[in-house]
């Protein structure tokens, strides 16, 4: 490999496998693609295994555009988890849903592709098109069941909205250039350093939070996500709440933390409110929420509110508590959903708590996986959960703001209501009608009993991978 | 040491994933892997035990667990005389009960479930016991809840079981919540959370903050050990199987507040007045449960209020700084109050599963065993001398009247008073007059198998002999110098008060005993007619007016008056109005997120609009600096 | 010469009329083509601000957007059509399956 | 002269586009729309732009529009937006916002153009001629901006390809029924 594209090879790996994958769609069988699957899957790990191998190392390519630190390569881990999850839940799910084509991997590769460029941009340029690259992606893949009215309806929603906001953002970069007469992150940060404080680059950092607000969910720019997550195939639905949430953190906390530290006081205050009012409305919707997918929906709005909590805090501890926080929070939810994704009654998809009446009765052990994913959204130790909320509301309290841990404590509180009612369904229900059966699918399996590992790996030793976290916002707070 | 520690909780929670994950094909012999779990944990408890009274202490981290910058957490063990005590109750008592259970749960189609469940509970509250630091207190603090909540609505099919356990759940939640950010808030004036830390270095918080601290933690003890105003779940509670309101919602886990508050005195005695609030409102508990205990019908809510009365004595013992005596009647009480459960159930199991006392009556010729060791556990209840109950009763009323506090004394008389009055009520009309139950109920009474009586017998003897230990010399009882590393002595400071200890000690036993009559005169000195059980509710009133001429004169001056209140209390205080800020605060919070979720239209248009007015507000907030 | 705040201005105004094209409007197509309105003017703002500093970066970024602009179109059009074929009405208000 | 040409530019440029929202038709809001997208044009061409007019020219009306007008004729058989509409008052509050998302931005642009003098560009490269000099290389010339496509911004370049590749394959997915 040539030297300088070395620092990007997790980006090359996807690349190539994505080419790669076009090309082995076109030849035959037509009718299994599962092998696209495997090989993307394969692309997957070895993406991962890159980024590890990488780790420690730092350097910049093509003109400085493109970034090798420890903090991309953080949230390359997270994200290629995330889709190795996704990957091997989708393996079975596309075959007994009728839709079984190559696009899909090849649409997954492009998204991933997107989301990897978000954590290794270094000009806002370079984050804009990753974004695009990624959202086009899974504005497809949101309507990929064709033949549902949903499907068509979360593409749709999807796809205005995030185009919406992406007029937003464009419109930010373009006052952030009228600023700073860059887009480089780093001379953008020196131009704020320098000046007295320009209100053109701070409305362009508003505007950019609209277009990060949009991809992380957070409120008042979360609406889509709920429809969203219903209509699309629950493996995208958990592909955009890990992975693609993953990689909008990545972008906004290089932009908050690194670029604009100058003006931390002023996004402080902002956050705090986003914070509180993200977590607040999540929670207290998802009470009224009957279907699990657009539970997790809220449930995961409401996530990304105790994530604001730790950019709020700041500091090592609390950017690096969101990051531990996302890897935390994409076990248990790709694990959730994966649960979904298995379960069938009748034909359909098994999304409503009714169906989960009785469940641990007849299928114990994937019940209590869900159970155990829900458990640790909730935040119960000995869970991955607990820790990272500890973290959270612990560096918020350890920078002061008191308040903000004591009403995510709160809403901790409340959110236990929601995700304990499914637990109660399965555990002190019985079930009515035609019983739901999981589809027996060993990728699935495979898939669950890694989110299971991580949930419980992080939960009983999170030291080690919170000190990786720690190390790897080091760079942006230096 | 250090090993065998650790495998006290580890046995438990080896039975709990067994159970877990093969009980579909264990069924209905989960108990030859639950019952040995504890038994193993019991002996090993035991020899721990031993090691402490040798005099050796242990503290041990199992890995640790959470790093945060400088501040680090392990999963700490700390045995020392107090967790030693209290390992070895909860395990003990523990295994009697699965013991029992074998013979109570025999058929029930959950049982591998139930025994995983009780299993999981033990391992919980060891580690509860065990916890070196705040962090894993609170962890497990959680964890006992989740299991108590479970077993609640162990019976989901009936729906006051689950709805028993929502409630249970809600009002825990108020308190644990208060309990974390106890735990946050210490944190951060500290900066550790180790026992051994904090409780040296509290002299550094101002008394303020200490007061903030220990009264957050306090409203986390009240949800977990049903003091007022977070009692309400505990007697609803007793929709779970009998045992579990033995082991669970008796003996250990709603002690665990008042343990935590004998844990942390140090920090409670930096604030001084979260001391007071603890005794007073332990006392006002303590009286307050004891007269609604006097007006329940259903065996186990009787049990249940006087469960709630009993931690307000031993609040009041913490509260008062006698720490050793309310953890002694901590212990005693586990005793005796897991006796009277389990006897209760005994009576329940020979009744098809009634539970209401107008329905029993005259079992004693038919359940020897089951009626003279319940006649134990409520001598000890009552505080009848020689039975644990009186000695460590005793002790917590002499402490109270030592340090002048003669009205929360005064309350406590009172409410030992009534104590003797409500048991021996239920033993009366349980197990002496004649049989009220229908026909076909009273020829299939039995009494319980061997696996059933066994406990009973055991915890009798307990209830029985316990006592020795806290009789009390001049050096205090024997149990407080045992415990007087960690807890302090006693001090006698005030010693302004008239009567001296024995004085004290001779009017507890009138008053125990003035109970025991009365209830023998209210209900047992005539037979008691069947039509006055045909008028539910008002069968008590009758029962004074009508009845027994002899009782008018009571009535007038002391029963009816105290059945009022019971009355007013039990249906205004305690189901109107705390019942209805808990289900108004619930409902307020799901009316809230109903309408909510009518702003998610839908439509795409106000998803825009929402995005729109959410630019302008961020882009005027910059503009506004 | 004119003074490159009058570009910057006139592109804030075709920016917010844009903004109320989305809002106000129900057809997808045409709430599409305000989105464009909306990115134009962006674009419009930048080649201001580039002229201001006399470097070519603006343009060069311009041309990004654009492309990115035309492929979104290109998805998004698939997009319209496909759910065009699924149900014969065209009007986001109908978009309503999935609510609360 | 200039000025004059601008302000007329730039009416038109308004009026298209509130054309464009306020006309029911579609193929009129389209042919609206290309009205705007030439004037922004003509403006690129008065800023020194002539890459980016004819580019605008090229990717917008050329091809953007095209697609935008075919869609429109298949989907759309005559008029729409005729219903009743329900949610009229809360589409109306759209106005508003949007005058005070207009006002925020005038606001900052004023105060910007008032605060800071030309010599406040401190992240600016060093080296490049800035507004009031007049530069030695035109900087819209197309070499400029070649250079800077193919040297600078030749990552964004390759990303814009693998973008347009993946919009590509995501229209094929969406276009192509299901073989049955």
């Amino acid at each position: 490999m040539d030297a300088a594209l070395l620092p990007l090879a997790p980006l090359v790996v996807v690349a190539g496998t994505t080419v790669v994958l076009i090309l082995l769609d076109l030849l035959p069988p037509r009718t299994s693609k599962v092998h696209l699957g495997v090989v993307a899957l394969v692309g997957i790990v070895a993406t991962l295994v890159s980024a590890l191998f990488l780790w420690g190392r730092a350097g910049r390519a093509f003109s400085g555009v493109v970034v090798l630190d420890n903090f991309a390569l953080f949230f390359d881990v997270v994200i290629c988890y995330a889709v190795a999850l996704v990957l091997l839940l989708s393996l079975d799910y596309l075959r007994r849903n009728g839709m079984e084509r190559g696009e899909y991997y090849i649409l997954v590769l492009f998204a991933t592709l997107g989301m990897l460029l978000m954590a290794h941009a270094a000009d806002l340029i370079v984050i804009f098109l990753a974004l695009e690259l990624m959202s086009l992606s899974l504005y497809v893949l949101a309507g990929f069941f064709q033949a549902r009215l949903t499907a068509a309806e979360s593409a749709m929603k999807y796809f205005l909205l995030g185009a919406f906001a992406t007029g937003f953002f464009v419109y930010g970069i373009a006052l952030i250039y009228g600023a700073a007469g860059t887009t480089a992150l780093d001379r953008v940060g020196a131009a704020l350093g320098s000046a007295t404080r320009d209100p053109l680059l701070l409305i362009g950092l508003g505007l950019l939070l609209v277009g990060f607000g949009f991809k992380i969910s957070s409120v008042p720019f979360h609406m889509w996500a709920p429809d969203v997550y219903e209509g699309a195939p629950t493996s995208v639905a958990a592909l955009i709440a890990t992975g693609s949430k993953a990689a909008g953190f990545a972008g906004l906390l290089r932009v908050l933390l690194s670029t604009f530290r100058g003006a931390q006081p002023d996004w402080t205050a902002l956050l705090w409110v986003l914070a509180v009012l993200t977590m607040t409305v999540g929670n207290v919707v998802a009470i009224a929420q009957s279907n699990l997918k657009r539970m997790l929906a809220y449930s995961s709005i409401a996530h990304v509110g105790y994530m604001l909590v730790g950019v709020v805090a700041g500091g090592p501890l609390g950017a690096g508590g969101v990051l531990f926080y996302l890897l935390v929070y994409s076990f248990a939810t790709a694990g959730a959903f994966g649960v979904i994704l298995l379960l069938e009654r009748g034909r359909q998809e098994a999304v409503n708590q009714d169906d989960y009446g009785g469940l641990a009765a007849r299928h114990p052990v994937l019940a209590l996986t869900l159970a155990l994913f829900l458990l640790s959204l909730i935040g119960m130790p000995p869970t991955a959960g607990f820790a990272g909320k500890f973290y959270l509301f612990g560096a918020a309290v350890r920078s002061g703001y008191i308040w903000l841990a004591v009403i995510a404590v709160l809403n901790s509180a409340v959110a236990a209501y929601y995700y304990l009612r499914v637990i109660v369904y399965m555990y002190m229900r019985d079930q009515e009608g035609v019983p739901t059966e999981p589809a027996p699918s060993f990728a699935g399996r495979l898939a669950l009993g890694i989110a299971l590992w991580g949930v419980f790996q992080l939960g009983l030793m999170p030291a080690p991978v919170l000190d990786l976290a720690q190390a790897a916002v080091a760079p942006l707070l230096r | 040491m250090s090993k065998t520690v650790w495998l006290i909780p580890f046995f438990p929670l080896l039975g709990t994933l067994l159970n877990a994950l093969f009980g579909r094909w264990i069924g209905r012999h989960a108990h030859w892997i639950a019952v040995p779990a504890l038994g193993c944990s019991f002996l090993l408890s035991c020899a721990v035990f031993l090691k402490v009274w040798r005099g050796e202490t242990f503290t041990g981290d199992l890995f640790p667990w959470i790093q945060a910058g400088a501040f680090t957490t392990a999963v700490t063990a700390l045995v020392d005389p107090l967790s030693a005590v209290m390992l070895v109750a909860v395990t003990g008592v523990g295994f009697l009960i699965h013991l029992y259970s074998v013979g109570y749960m025999h058929g029930d189609s959950g049982y591998a479930r139930y025994f995983a469940y009780l299993n999981l509970f033990v391992f919980s509250m060891v580690m509860l016991v065990l916890a070196g630091n705040f962090l894993v207190l609170y962890v497990f603090w959680e964890a006992v809840g989740l299991c108590s909540y479970l077993l609640i609505g162990f019976w989901y099919t009936r729906r006051s079981a689950a709805d028993a356990g929502k409630k249970a759940f809600i009002v825990n939640r108020v308190g644990d919540t208060g309990f974390a950010l106890g735990v946050m808030y210490l944190w951060v004036a500290l900066g550790t959370l180790d026992y051994g830390a904090v409780f040296s270095r509290v002299g550094a918080l101002s008394p303020a903050t200490a007061t903030v601290i220990a009264l957050l933690l306090f409203l986390g003890a009240c949800g977990k050990s049903a003091q007022l105003p977070l009692h309400v779940w505990l007697p609803d509670a007793m929709e779970g199987p009998t045992p579990v309101s033995a082991l669970i919602h008796a003996a250990t886990m709603v002690t665990a507040g008042v343990y935590m508050v004998a844990r942390s005195h140090a920090l409670f005695e930096r604030s001084g007045v979260a001391l007071d609030v603890v005794a007073w409102v332990g006392g006002i508990t303590a009286l307050f449960a004891a007269t609604i205990g006097l007006a329940q019908t259903d065996i186990k809510r009787v049990l249940a209020y006087s469960t709630i009365s009993q931690l307000g004595y031993m609040f009041v013992g913490v509260g008062v700084g006698a720490y050793a005596a309310g953890i002694f009647h901590l212990i005693t009480h586990a005793f005796f109050k897991a006796l009277l459960f389990l006897g209760a159930g005994s009576v329940i199991h020979a009744l098809g599963g009634e539970q209401d006392l107008r329905k029993m009556g005259g079992l004693a010729p038919r359940m020897i065993p089951t009626t003279v060791t319940f006649l134990v556990g409520a001598a000890g209840l009552a505080g009848l001398p020689p039975f644990a109950g009186f000695f460590s009763k005793d002790e917590i009323l002499a402490s109270a009247y030592h340090r002048d506090q003669f009205w929360l004394w005064g309350l406590l008389l009172v409410g030992a008073f009534l104590t003797a009055v409500y048991i021996f009520r239920v033993v009366f009309l349980a197990f002496f007059g004649g049989p009220r139950m229908s026909k076909q109920i009273a020829q299939h009474v039995h009494e319980s198998p061997l696996v059933m009586t066994f406990p009973l017998g055991a915890l009798a003897l307990l209830t029985a002999v316990a006592g020795v230990v806290g009789i009390p010399s001049a050096q205090g009882t024997a149990f407080a110098r045992f415990l007087s590393p960690v807890l302090p002595l006693a001090e006698e400071t005030g010693g302004h008060g008239a009567l001296s200890a024995y004085a004290l000690l001779i009017l507890s036993v009138i008053v125990a005993v003035a109970g025991v009559l009365l209830a023998w005169l209210l209900y047992s000195s005539r037979p008691l007619s069947a039509e006055a059980i045909g008028r539910p509710r008002t069968w008590l009133h009758a029962l004074v007016f009508n009845k027994y001429y002899v009782d008018e004169l009571y009535g007038v001056l002391f029963v009816r008056p105290l059945l009022r209140i019971a009355g007013f209390c039990a249906s205004a205080f305690d189901l109107g109005f705390v019942d209805g800020i808990v289900n108004g605060v619930g409902r307020l919070v799901v009316g809230w997120a109903g309408s909510m979720r009518r702003l998610q239209t839908g439509y795409v248009m106000n998803y825009a609009l929402a995005t729109l007015l959410g630019a302008v507000a961020i882009v005027g907030f910059f503009l506004s600096r | 010469m004119v003074p490159e705040t009058y570009y910057t201005m006139l592109s804030a105004i075709l920016f917010s009329i844009g903004v109320v094209g989305v809002l106000v409007r129900r057809n997808p197509l045409v709430i599409f083509m305000s989105i464009e309105l909306m990115l134009n003017a962006a674009n419009l703002a930048l080649v201001a601000f580039g002229a201001r500093f006399g470097a070519a970066d603006a343009q060069v970024l311009v041309f990004f957007v654009m492309t990115v602009a035309a492929a979104e179109v290109a998805v998004g059009l698939a997009i319209i059509v496909a759910i065009f074929r699924l149900r014969r009405r065209l009007s986001v208000d109908d978009l309503s399956l999935m609510r609360w | 002269m200039e000025l004059v040409t601008f302000f007329g530019v730039a009416i038109l440029a308004v009026a298209s586009a509130l054309g464009l929202v306020l006309r029911r038709n579609p193929i009129h809001g389209a042919l609206f729309l290309v009205v705007n997208l030439g004037c922004v044009a003509v403006l690129y061409l008065l800023l020194g732009a002539e890459f980016l007019a004819l580019a605008q020219i090229i990717i917008y009306a050329g091809a953007i529009m095209v697609l935008f007008v075919f869609a429109i004729m298949v989907l759309i058989p005559g008029k729409e937006e005729t219903g009743p509409d329900p949610l009229r008052p809360q589409r109306l509050l759209a106005v508003p916002l949007g005058a005070v998302l207009l006002l925020e931005a005038v606001l900052v642009l004023r105060s910007h153009v008032v605060g800071g003098g030309s010599s406040r560009f401190p992240g600016h490269q060093p080296g490049s001629p800035l507004a009031a000099v007049p530069p030695a290389v035109r900087p819209g010339g197309i070499e400029s901006v070649g250079r800077l496509l193919l040297g600078d911004y030749l990552f964004a370049f390759e990303v814009t390809s693998v973008l347009l590749l993946a919009a590509l394959v995501g229209v094929l997915t969406l276009a192509k029924r299901k073989a049955e």
